[in-house]
């Protein structure tokens, strides 16, 4: 069964893609970060360059820090963002 | 509870507003962190922050909380803004009051430490030559390590 | 320059001062003393704060000038009431200002263990069961100790 | 030849002697802070009992914090106090 998921980008993740957000059908096959990871990459530029730095991209499930490993369920809020610069 | 926004907000109503009514506060600790107008040889002419709504409160409550426990604080508060900043004006205000001055400076260096290496911000200078969004500083991961307990 | 000075402070308008015209400060740490309104079991009407003038603008100054060299601080700034002082009301308000914030906190940190050992300042306080001129701390004898150079 | 110096006391020292200062000529034979605690403490009461407390009480020369042994000169300002609770 298909999933619906909302993505988030931040920072110069969000100004390579030009976007701040995709809504995204995740396939049965996809069930973890790593796996949507790599579904956006196939997207083609900018979305491959981006996602080929994953090395500097944090992702946040539900406004909560997470691993690439986690898995990820119907109307999840998945964001993917820089190492953060505040204070 | 922490605060986020746009508007430029005032050290001395914060700091009045934060002790007001208590007699029982021994000492309190405060941090500001200001904007500058250079970055290396750089002119820097505003500061842009970008931050995750809703993550960004979610993330500095929890730090208040952490703080308040770790370090015994009467009172702890978190304001930072986002948009755009200009040369020296405040980015961020953390205070702490304990009832000994060893807890609030703890305390308040806690918030900023972990402040900068957990709250969803982005930093983009817009500078004399060009516009860049700020990298992770390996020394801001050291210094919030420093905080984890044994 | 430090001040010594019966008057309240405001601490949002000494903050403004210390900051004025300044775009090149990285973060400003401050702490602030305040009075209590209780002493173990007894309650505090009053705090009366006896100083030595002439000697007290001296040494505090020389914290500043010594917090300043040590810390490579931007700005440093101590200001101590004298007098009487109700309850809440602010004692003292020590600023520190540096590129960086481990700066910051350090040499604020120091000025008030300094101040806390070396200025000229005797409190008594006006309670419930009588007045009593306070004993020196030897935790604050201590702190003070951590700061000196090796 | 005498000397003339100005001693000044401050917080408990200040309540139990009653006063804040003193004008003192100092003998010949005294020439350092300690000869002229001794020379204080002989005025008896309350000065006896003030200055048998020592070890809890500070000196200063002309401001600056000075040790017991501590020469005196002609127009000296001596302060003694206890151990400082500001801040």
């Amino acid at each position: 069964m298909d999933q619906q998921i909302t993505v988030l980008y931040f920072a110069w993740i969000k100004s390579e893609l030009g976007k701040t957000s995709d809504q995204i059908t995740l396939p049965a096959s996809v069930g973890d970060v790593a796996g949507l990871v790599s579904l956006l990459a196939k997207k083609g530029s900018p979305y491959a360059e981006v996602f080929a730095r994953r090395d500097k991209i944090w992702v946040a499930i539900n406004q909560n820090r997470a691993e690439w490993a986690q898995p990820l369920h119907a109307g999840d809020e998945v964001a993917f963002f820089p190492p953060v610069t505040g204070g | 509870m922490a605060r986020v926004q746009a508007e430029m907000f005032d050290v001395g109503a914060e700091f009045a507003a934060f002790t007001h009514g208590r007699s029982d506060l021994g000492g309190v600790v405060s941090f500001v962190g200001l904007t500058r107008d250079f970055s290396g040889d750089a002119t820097v002419h505003k500061l842009e922050l970008e931050h995750y709504p809703g993550m960004t409160e979610r993330q500095l409550n929890d730090i208040e909380r952490q703080a308040v426990t770790q370090f015994t604080l009467q009172a702890a508060k978190i304001i930072h803004r986002y948009g755009i900043l200009l040369p020296s004006e405040a980015i961020v205000l953390v205070m702490a009051a304990a009832p000994h001055r060893a807890a609030a400076f703890e305390g308040c260096w806690f918030m900023i430490d972990w402040l900068k290496t957990k709250a969803p911000f982005w930093k983009r200078e817009h500078r004399s030559d060009g516009s860049f969004w700020l990298e992770a500083k390996a020394s801001d991961d050291l210094a919030a390590a420093r905080w984890a307990r044994g």
